[in-house]
């Protein structure tokens, strides 16, 4: 055991993924800046704990709905590598045919309802799916990812608000990473205390450190059988940063190297859950240069499968937007 | 046709609870359902028959509202979301076109989600007048039903909850207690289908929902004249059944197109363009538009009739079609 | 006095406007109910404490934006009955000429910003006066109107949060009359409590009871006086009541008649204000019927005004769009 | 004309800086301006210059933006809303349409508010590539400007900044970094007042913003066949100079009108219907109209390619109008 209750095993393989994760963006972030991702991309190196942590509390058929940065939501949903990376090159095996892009990864069998470029609107998406939930009479929950920028989008308020007076199965995971591009959070949060404004809505609400993956994944395991129970809808503020800049190539003045500095060296999610792992006795300096390795080498395939995978057909570019040309059905 | 003779909005109680009793995927939520049936009855007596999970009320957050459609039926449902007037969808802009439209093109999942509001001229100020189709008519992925008889709400609701996709479904406020028969449980209306509303023979108003009885008006009136006008009713804007206008153009060279939009960039300006442009050498005349000012519409209503078309206009416009004068000019 | 602080003469002046009020709200639902108000009203009979409270503790200069439920709001800013009724008429007397109508009456020079049609709205409105107050360092307040319907508008918040963060002079009054149509406030409000949920953006929150005038005045008071110090902007909730139906001619199903008569017989705000001024042997019922009489006459002559005032003149329906007609000036 | 050359987005500060240091009224604000400048450097220096009051970050926060924007012009203050990209203005469309657009006519209060927005197709995926403008243009009290060109984007944003009105200002994401000359702190570009981008006599391509360039394009290779084909930059779409086009269709019989927004609903209609209905006698051929097929725009550029209306889509459209087969037809 890592410690009293996480078993060495598990948590083996959350550090696994989140060095997929970290391998997959630092590559991203290189091809986008090589020009080989259309538009570019939000990498969320630093915040692997928070996906992991959340995933891994989930169950196969719990849903989520995401982010403008949600990669690691994607990656720690199941998705494959080789899929997520064809889908940010915008190819043909992308998850969603290269129609989608960086934002608007998606797999409905794996409950990923899909990214989102609107702040805020990911959350309100999740909200809906937990009425299905609960329509349904189903046993799975719906989360709903959100930045610390999203907070202050009204609408997030709105879908709150139906989730706590409709005790829907819902999980709101907010991604306070400090930053909504180069605005901090203080200076753009009235009351300063994302948890407290969500009290106000009558839904449970907690903070965590989105840092430790054990302390993220226990805390929405928590809310899962709140949701699951009947007893309704929390919102996760999950305290993290992001190491890069806001999106590809960003040149960051609005903070310090040494802020950034702090948290790599301090607070590194994966340096803890090694670190946890070492002080357990189950893994070395060999064993975690072995996962790295295999981490990299996972990603390298990535992008040998997106490389290698056609554009889609452009005579596709009408195709499925509505099915009024078709004969009504069902 | 069966013989039920009834109410717009009871045709769509009538539409959405035989729906809602074949598919237990449907449901509606909104502000004021479930007691007072919403504010123009259109879902009266299906809170007590459904219950209260499948007439939901809602606390008043369009957004919310529009996304929570968008969810359920991402997971499976059919949801109907009643704005009540169309004017709130102004807070629910995104929810509906760059979610609700676009997902299915994006992520490969269609939405089923049937979006229901009062629309269209009435009374109560500006804020509640807004004419908002030619922007949904704009917007790839959604559908525009705006029926104007009892029977084709009734058809096209039932067309809507069964088909896969979003539809945008407007009611006229002042056709609300318009009676009309409707058809049996499985008369369906087809979207993209004109409907003639009046036949004729030497020219073609085309219009939809809350003109269309304007424009039969003012065929009786040019028909008093010696012009037999044809009156088609187009339903729904999306699809639009393009192929009836450009028929009517190469029969007989006259169309004129009526809407109570503000008439810059309206519903008409698409139908216009596009009839003349595949019609052009079958043409007497231009297509004549006919539509509202370009201005918001206030409190009075002699400011309000002012500033819409009449059936003295739509006369009009028929009219310059057939003066020599101006057709030949 | 009629208290420890509140002069008699100056409650007896806040009693003759609720009267005023009163009188013009029992008469314009009868107008409306016999067609003479084209598109109906939203009485505010029951509300008059609420809107005499506040206005009386603003001064002149002081902006005030409003909602639906709204001629309480206009009278007590010193809109004349007159121009009032003329506007619910539509004509050409009325306040902004007949082309507002009854959700949407103003008066710039009063400082009353307007009504509004759509719930939530005149709030952000009033946050905006705020910031344009604060811009040119004016000694002015904002006051913004919603009900208890209205807090579950998210842009409401979004508002909120902007006043918040920079310290806007804006006071936002909630008039929770307990329902949204036909909604009670507790189905729909997550948390069941708009105090607590204003605290969770950083703005000063407090609740008063709305049928009590003085206390209104109170409250108001001291969070303008809050508001021009600098020290931000305070959200305020008025707990009051509304007799009528929420629309002209509304059948009322979702509440008891019970509960109607229990506000009217024990909180009605002119029963209080009155059974002050007699406490305090300033008011006798002679007195008492020369006001009430002095309001109806006040009204009978606003209605005479509306209906001589004529129609607007049909050619002017396009005028005053906008100016890009005309050679841009300034 | 200055001989000063410099970007799309360096004009807008430009003018947004001469107009600031004359009216201390104006105050701009939105995300990321006063370090970063904005997402497209529009506003790039002007934070430190006039202070954080004058260039004033926001929360993510749409419609309280405008919301901040409608009240501040309502107390007289001129507020320039910076939304960055259009489409985060479907968070807001109750403010700008039923608050900024009517408040003038309803209440009598101008409301002097430019809100500016880079809008057009580039790349980031569906929902950061919505045309909105013919929304807009379709919303009475709105003025929308579009302009193409860096003297376009300084002389029209200055008129914006006099004006009393609420305008939308939209910059085209493709355009941002081209360079050209400006005018002087005294060069207006009026509003309604189309520009010849490109002189020629045989036929008129009508278009704005970030299909001028292809459209000056398409008329070179048109060129090389024979055919001396004009380009008019509409500039604003509301006002909107449609007396330089209707004029067009006079001197010449052949109107070719193009954008990027999907093709149905789009101000093009609007264009097309008006010329066809003015000048229907003097039209050699239909009012032809070029713009995207009707779907959202995905992340991949070749798909992207493929909706949009590309340059041999315009020659296309103006040689059918030469074509003795189709114009005979
Ligand atoms: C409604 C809306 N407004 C603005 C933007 C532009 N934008 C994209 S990401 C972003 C910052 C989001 O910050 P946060 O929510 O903290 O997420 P993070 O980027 O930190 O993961 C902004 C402003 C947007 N996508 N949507
Ligand atoms: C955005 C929006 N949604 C819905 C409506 C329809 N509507 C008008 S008033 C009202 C109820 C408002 O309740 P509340 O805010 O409590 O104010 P009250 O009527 O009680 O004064 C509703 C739903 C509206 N005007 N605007
Ligand atoms: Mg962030
Ligand atoms: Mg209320």
């Amino acid at each position: 055991m890592a410690d009293d209750e996480t078993p060495t095993a598990q948590l083996r393989e959350w550090l696994e993924q989140m060095l997929l994760i970290r391998a997959f963006e630092e590559t991203a972030e290189k091809l986008s800046l090589r020009g080989r991702i259309p538009g570019g991309i939000h990498a969320a190196v630093g915040q692997e704990a928070v996906a992991v942590g959340v995933m891994s509390a989930l169950r196969e058929n719990d849903v989520i709905s995401s982010t403008h940065r949600s990669h690691h939501h994607a990656l720690a949903k199941g998705l494959s590598p080789d899929g997520v990376m064809a889908e940010l090159y915008a190819r043909r095996d992308g998850v969603v045919g290269g129609r989608g892009g960086s934002m608007h990864l998606a797999s409905f069998p794996l409950g990923h309802y899909g990214g989102n470029g609107i702040v805020g609107a990911g959350a309100g998406i999740a909200m809906g799916v937990a009425l299905g939930i609960q329509h349904r009479r189903d046993d799975n929950v719906a989360v709903g990812f959100v930045g610390d920028g999203g907070v202050n989008v009204g609408r997030l308020w709105e879908a709150v608000n139906l989730a706590a007076i409709w005790s829907l199965p819902l999980v709101v995971v907010v991604e306070n990473n400090q930053y909504a591009v180069e605005t901090h959070v203080n200076r753009v949060t009235g009351g300063g205390d994302i948890v407290r404004r969500a009290a106000g809505f009558g839904v449970a609400a907690e903070r965590v450190d989105g840092q430790d993956v054990v302390a993220v994944h226990r805390m929405i395991a928590g809310a899962r059988d709140r949701a699951v129970s009947g007893a309704g809808p929390t919102l996760v503020e999950a305290v993290t940063y992001r190491y890069y800049g806001h999106n590809t190539g960003e040149v960051a003045r609005y903070r310090t190297q040494e802020e950034i500095a702090d948290w790599r060296s301090q607070r590194d999610p994966i340096d803890s859950a090694r670190a946890r792992l070492v002080a357990a006795s189950a893994l070395d300096d060999d064993g975690f240069a072995v996962l790295e390795t295999a981490a990299h080498a996972r990603v390298e395939k990535a992008v040998a499968f997106a490389e290698a995978s056609p554009q889609p057909d452009p005579k596709t570019a009408a195709d499925n937007v509505d099915a009024w040309d078709v004969a009504v059905t069902r | 046709m069966s013989n039920q003779t009834m109410t717009f909005s009871e045709a769509f109680q009538q539409g959405v609870r035989e729906e809602m009793g074949r598919n237990s995927d449907i449901f509606v939520l909104g502000t004021d359902l479930f007691e007072r049936g919403g504010h123009f009855a259109q879902v009266k007596g299906l809170g007590p028959e459904f219950g209260q999970e499948r007439v939901r009320d809602t606390p008043i957050s369009e957004a919310a509202m529009v996304a929570a459609g968008v969810g359920a039926a991402l997971y499976g449902l059919h949801p109907i979301v009643d704005l009540n007037f169309v004017d709130f969808a102004l807070g629910a802009m995104d929810e509906i076109t760059n979610q609700a439209a676009k997902i299915r093109f994006m992520l490969g999942r269609p939405v089923p989600l049937l979006i229901r509001a009062t629309h269209g001229i009435a009374l109560g100020g500006a804020h509640h007048q807004n004419s908002l189709e030619a922007w949904f008519m704009h917007t790839p992925g959604l559908a525009v039903a705006i029926p104007s008889t009892p029977a084709d709400v009734k058809g096209l609701v039932k067309t809507a909850l069964r088909a896969p996709d979003p539809v945008i479904f407007l009611m006229h406020k002042r056709l609300s207690g318009q009676r009309g028969e409707v058809g049996g449980p499985d008369d369906l209306v087809p979207f993209g289908q004109a409907r003639v509303a009046r036949p004729g023979t030497a020219c073609t108003i085309v219009t939809y929902g809350g003109t269309v009885g304007p424009a039969i008006q003012a065929a009786e009136t040019l028909s008093g004249k010696g012009i037999d006008a044809e009156v088609l009713d187009l339903r729904t804007l999306w699809p639009i059944d393009l192929d009836a206008v450009v028929d009517a153009a190469r029969r007989h060279g006259r169309i004129v197109v009526v809407d109570e939009a503000p008439l810059v960039g309206s519903a008409t300006a698409e139908i216009a363009a596009q009839v003349q442009q595949a019609a052009f050498h079958y043409l007497d005349g231009p297509v004549t538009r006919v539509g509202a000012i370009r201005a918001p519409l206030g409190a009075n209503p002699k400011l309000i009739e002012a500033a819409l078309p009449s059936v003295a206009d739509i006369v009009a416009a028929v009219d310059g079609l057939f003066d020599p004068a101006q057709v030949t000019a």
